[in-house]
């Protein structure tokens, strides 16, 4: 087991939640309560993560972060840092590839709401702020744990942009997911096996928890 | 017009229209009434700041809510209303005492709980605090609904049918329940309903609305007895809808005479209607009176009719029979007698009787002809 | 925090490893490396990698780095790579130096997979494709070819069921456990020489530089050559 | 019993508890009413296959669609069932005409949307059939669904609340509607309902059901007259229901005294009563009669009693009076008038008034302890 | 733009589509009407092609699929030949991975259909079969036609696993997104953009008319 890489793999995945959170919750919520203009065609590009082959659009991340390109340029003098080889780089390309992960659920939790339940909230006399706090994100809960758990899950997998873009570098960019693939490539078949295994049994355990809960859930208020 | 109370009026022309016009005053119980779709929902939600109209003005205690000329647009959680939502939105993930409180934003945390379980104690819930909505039958729901709506002290009392999901008998409890309430409330109440008899029992007036326009106003005596057009008529369930002819205007007698299926009828006098003129009248179910079988007294005199019983339905201790007055114009006259007075008569499918219709309730409307649409 | 970040062909992991190990027991110094296709590496580099050294797999890719000003100077050869000609356990292909028996079997239908590395842009690849054109196979053999993603891929399938012969590196050969086939070196004539070279990038610390001579040093040749490279 | 019609019964002891036993002849309407959760909607789809109980046994038409004793379960799709289900259940996609064609699967296309537009004409919807159920309002959606359930010539007709989302006046149109229907019948058809009066107006029988049970069947108004408990009585909504006790028997003069409020009444003679028996007893509000202010009838004998009127409520035309009967012990006796005789008589909150309780409409019932419970 | 890789793509998400549509209905279908202990860790072992690293996911098929193996020597005489390195192999690959992407949306659309309306079928006389082909199909068809472009721009993309069990072979193996990833690795980034832009804009459209066509669905019968 290469621990350095699980520990590194649970800190991106961790950090990439943590910031995924606030903006699934900001963006799921926007989709889910406006229409407008383009909706859907922002929806499709929210999913490009899921169509594009990783590597080629890690490969375009690479360009796009470098210091070399504007954004690129704009986001080192922003960090003091270039972004490409480095963790943090790697959590701006993971947050990017994950974000259908995150909204999607939240999205349709927050869609799931009532609308009688929202405005009676208001007639309640709580402010939009308070709304939010004490009526939405308690009954979008399970959507939003939901957005979390695969988030994690799937960042801990993911492997062809965090090659690209963080350069496998041990105990900086090199997560589980390369460490397991380095293995397969140097026929170490049995630490890949155990690693996978590993991978796999967090990642069954958490969807089926979430799928467990959400089961719940559903026979709790519907 | 007084300065307190409620004071509205709507118009749009785009997406649903409107055209409305109503006031309630304080400790008043306004109905609104109408078919389905015909816009009752939306008046409480353009109240509650829930539905934005085009153009409108809504004056609720002196505080303006909604000046659409001077652009004045209170947001909804700074209107002091109290909803009840037509299936009471009662949140699920918090108990009833928890729903309550959430209106309590104003108090402690500690108040808060204490107050929305005394104000549970008013509405007959206690012991039940701590059960999720889920856990209350419908008629519980719809108390918890309530309460939540009073405790923030609303300046307006808004009900979205609030019986329409419990059965009959959690009804008629809950009905005396709103009309004990209201006595200690000292603001306006808006009651939604599609029941007439429900706005008839609880309402102090009535406003009726067809495809977003507000049509009649009045005590739901008046609007039901007195209709401003034939319309509001059939909208008030009235039965006995029909068009006749004035034939004779007798100011001096204070009379004004009818003909109607070859026979006069003679109504009290109305000055706004000319010799000739085609109008419509009615007369409510329960102002046609039976001839008694064998004893005559003395109203048979007024407007007398005689017809065959085409149709007998009994219902809750009460019999509505439609009387045959002229076979080929299939002109029928619909009436209800109690139980026992039906049956001391004989009354029958099939049998001759004889009616009278009381001048005082017959009421005149301009001319629309009837036609039976679907 | 002067550890320096080294970009070593995935083809040399082995080696590099090793040396790296001894290194650290000689000087007390520590190096970290990130392995990868040269392809990916070169890429990365010219994207401001934070790499110091970088030892491709072949010759162009550092070649290329200097003309764009990348590297310190052209560098050096460090390992003359060598190609195998692998057969899976049970396949039915007889080994030869001149693969007389992989035109017998492509003939009579034997041979129905044959693996290399992508000749497009893996080196290993490009010299088992001119391995192939000098012994005039490539043109028969091009239908019968799996291509890995790089050498390490090409191993993969050269030891499935499915693939009866495959050519690759001399070092992951080295690395296969024997129940999975064999091998036989190929003759350094039929391609043109597997030259890893490497060298400095511009950012190279004081440590990456001890570790590029050190490289160079008989006690790293040593290693290399156990690890299926031979001497430049 | 007749081999054709309807025969049931269902019982089970988990999850949702039944003990139901009812039947239902051809071309007779049974009205299946009862509270919220009572189980209604469970024996109508116990009835159509949709639900399976632990034991059961239904036949219809001579047909044996359900035995658990003999491990026989038809299939729904195998009973010919016609169901209307309570939100109409009609297919999104389909226009009116397809939904209603959807059950004439055994004639060829042509065939199918020909029958399907003259069932439609039928239930008055001419001109509709390419609209979807979206485009229908509730009542015409309604209509569709009976096409659709009668479309298949069921064995049976199955009813769930089939008015209860439409307003007043299309459900009044509806119910002559289904009467004319159920004169084209002649299978059985049970109507689900939680309104007492729909089901007086339209039903031959009721079968009143309680957590699963059911308590009586009968003739709406034997049920409703004479209830066979003070539980029945409740749901029946009466609102006379008292205690009192035997204090004499005389069965030559055909009558039964029992002491109520320190008064004696008369009622027929029940020889199932012994002298000093404690009973429960009602009496419908439309059979306790107003003494007339000035001058008095002979009715005025019958076991007359003074209170004065605490409650008034005007409702349709009918006027709705309690009357304190007995002060201290909180008594009250609701009756209701027509409105034009609560004028004549100027009936009032406050006054005192006479009425008389009509020995034929006293129904004796076992003793039970009447708690105002919740 | 390299067109044999293209209409290789598009043959083999076609074909991959059209396995995963029965496939797909018979289990979203049966998973939305069905409770049964345990149902939550299938839903999560079906979900484990998201979370695999691809290549990784590839290797362990590769194995499988390989006629060394007990399976793959099944499958091998089964087909005739072996299912490693050929078309035929990377269509089960394909629709191993895609099984997430059909079955979900699926699921939730079958799901979607109210008991009663389906009742009402079965008391019209309507057999179970002609129910399903009549009245669940016709109201569920969004769900199943977003399952299946998902499914087809997935297909478009997938990458990792293809390289691995396809063994890049033109003509018969080497799908559009290897073709990008060589171009890349061959520093044609001209070439790479071009297909990429094409992926992309196909892949965005197709999904963005989904929304489109689900959103006016909610529209016309919510
Ligand atoms: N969000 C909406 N957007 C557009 N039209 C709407 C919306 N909500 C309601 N309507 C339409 O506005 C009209 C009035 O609706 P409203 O809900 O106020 O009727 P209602 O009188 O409350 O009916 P009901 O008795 O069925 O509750 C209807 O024709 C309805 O179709
Ligand atoms: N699927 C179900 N599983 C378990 N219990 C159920 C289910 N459906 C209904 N019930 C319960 O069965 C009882 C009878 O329900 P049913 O729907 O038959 O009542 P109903 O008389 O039709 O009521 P309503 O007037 O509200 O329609 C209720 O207590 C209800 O909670
Ligand atoms: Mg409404
Ligand atoms: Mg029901």
């Amino acid at each position: 087991m290469d621990w350095n890489a699980l520990s590194l793999s649970l800190k991106l995945s961790a950090i990439t939640v943590a910031f995924l959170l606030p903006m699934g919750l900001i963006v799921g919520r926007f989709l889910a309560y406006h229409h407008f203009y383009g909706k859907s065609l922002l929806q499709a590009f929210l999913a490009i993560p899921l169509i594009l082959p990783p590597t080629v659009l890690g490969y375009y991340l690479l360009v796009l972060l470098d210091g070399g390109s504007f954004l690129g340029h704009l986001l080192e003098t922003l960090f003091g840092q270039s972004l490409v080889f480095s963790f943090e780089g790697l959590v701006i390309a993971s947050i990017i590839f994950n974000l259908p992960f995150a909204i999607q659920p939240i999205q349709a939790s927050f869609e799931s709401i009532p609308r009688e339940i929202r405005e009676a909230a208001a007639c309640c006399g709580l402010s939009p702020l308070k709304v939010l706090l004490k009526i939405e994100l308690p009954l979008a809960w399970t959507g939003i744990v939901s957005a979390m758990v695969m988030t994690f899950a799937h960042t801990l997998g993911e492997f062809g942009i965090v090659l690209m873009v963080g350069g496998n570098i041990p105990e900086e960019t090199k997560t589980l997911a390369i460490s397991i693939y380095d293995k397969v490539q140097a026929f170490d078949n049995q630490a890949a096996g155990v690693m996978s295994a590993f991978l796999l049994l967090f990642s069954v355990m958490a969807i089926s928890f979430t799928y467990l809960i959400a089961g719940r859930y559903q026979r709790h208020y519907a | 017009m007084p300065k307190t109370g409620l004071k509205l009026w709507l118009r749009q022309t785009h997406s649903i229209k409107l055209n409305i016009k109503l006031h309630c005053q304080n400790n008043e119980v306004l109905a609104l009434v109408g078919p389905s779709g015909s816009g009752k929902t939306t008046v409480l939600r353009a109240i509650a700041g829930l539905y934005s109209v085009e153009n409108g003005l809504i004056q609720c205690q002196q505080h303006c809510w909604l000046d659409t000329k001077k652009a004045i647009n209170v947001a909804s959680h700074q209107r002091a209303v109290g909803f009840v939502f037509q299936n009471y939105a009662l949140f699920p993930h918090l108990s009833a005492q928890e729903n309550v409180a959430v209106s309590l934003n104003h108090l402690s945390k500690n108040k808060r709980l204490k107050y929305a379980k005394s104000l549970l104690k008013k509405v007959h819930l206690e012991g039940l605090e701590k059960r999720y909505p889920m856990q209350l039958s419908g008629g519980q729901q719809q108390r918890v609904a309530v309460a939540r709506a009073l405790a923030r002290e609303p300046k307006i009392l808004l009900l979205d049918e609030p019986f329409s999901a419990v059965d009959q008998v959690t009804r008629r409890r809950l009905y005396k329940e709103l009309i004990e309430l209201r006595r200690s409330l000292s603001i306006p109440i808006i009651l939604v309903t599609h029941d007439l008899n429900e706005a008839t029992l609880l309402a102090d007036r009535l406003c009726l609305l067809h495809h977003g326009v507000s049509l009649q106003s009045g005590s739901p005596a008046e609007v039901s007895t007195q209709p401003v057009s034939t319309q509001v008529a059939k909208l008030m369930d009235q039965p006995n809808i029909f068009t006749a002819k004035i034939v004779e205007q007798k100011p001096e007698k204070k009379i004004t005479q009818l003909l109607w299926c070859g026979q006069i009828i003679e109504v009290g006098y109305r000055a706004n209607y000319k010799v000739g003129q085609k109008i419509c009248w009615m007369i409510p179910a329960s102002d046609v009176i039976l001839h008694r079988r064998r004893k005559s007294s003395k109203g048979e005199r007024e407007n007398p009719f005689t017809g065959k019983i085409v149709d007998y339905m009994l219902l809750g201790g009460y019999v509505t029979v439609s009387i045959e007055i002229n076979q080929p114009l299939k002109t029928y006259l619909s009436m209800s007698v109690p139980l026992h007075v039906a049956r001391r008569n004989e009354l029958a499918l099939g049998i001759f009787i004889g009616v009278s219709l009381l001048s005082d309730s017959i009421h005149l409307m301009p001319y629309e002809s009837l036609r039976n649409e679907f | 925090k002067n550890i320096p970040i080294i970009a070593a062909a995935s083809s040399v992991k082995f080696a590099l490893e090793e040396i790296s190990q001894q290194f650290t027991k000689d000087h007390g110094l520590k190096v970290k490396f990130s392995f990868s296709s040269s392809g990916n590496l070169m890429r990365q580099i010219r994207h401001n990698s934070p790499f110091e050294l970088f030892l491709s797999a072949d010759e162009t890719s550092v070649l290329k780095l200097h003309a764009l000003g990348l590297t310190l100077d052209k560098g050096v050869q460090y390992a003359r790579g060598r190609l195998v000609l692998f057969t899976a356990k049970k396949s039915p292909i007889k080994k030869d130096p001149q693969l007389t028996d992989v035109r017998q079997a492509l003939d009579d239908g034997r041979l129905k997979r044959f693996a290399i590395a992508n000749p497009d842009h893996a080196p290993y690849g490009v010299a088992a494709k001119q391995v192939l054109q000098k012994l005039n196979l490539w043109h028969d053999l091009q239908k019968r070819l799996v291509l890995g993603e790089n050498v390490a891929q090409a191993a993969q399938f050269s030891s499935r069921h499915a693939v009866q012969a495959g050519i690759f590196a001399y070092s992951l050969a080295l690395k296969m456990k024997p129940e999975y086939g064999s091998y036989l070196l190929l003759p350094e004539t039929l391609h043109q020489p597997l030259r890893a070279r490497m060298a400095l990038l511009k950012s190279a610390n004081e440590t990456a530089k001890a570790f590029y001579k050190y490289l160079q040093h008989a006690k790293s040749r040593a290693i290399f050559e156990k690890n299926g490279f031979y001497p430049p």
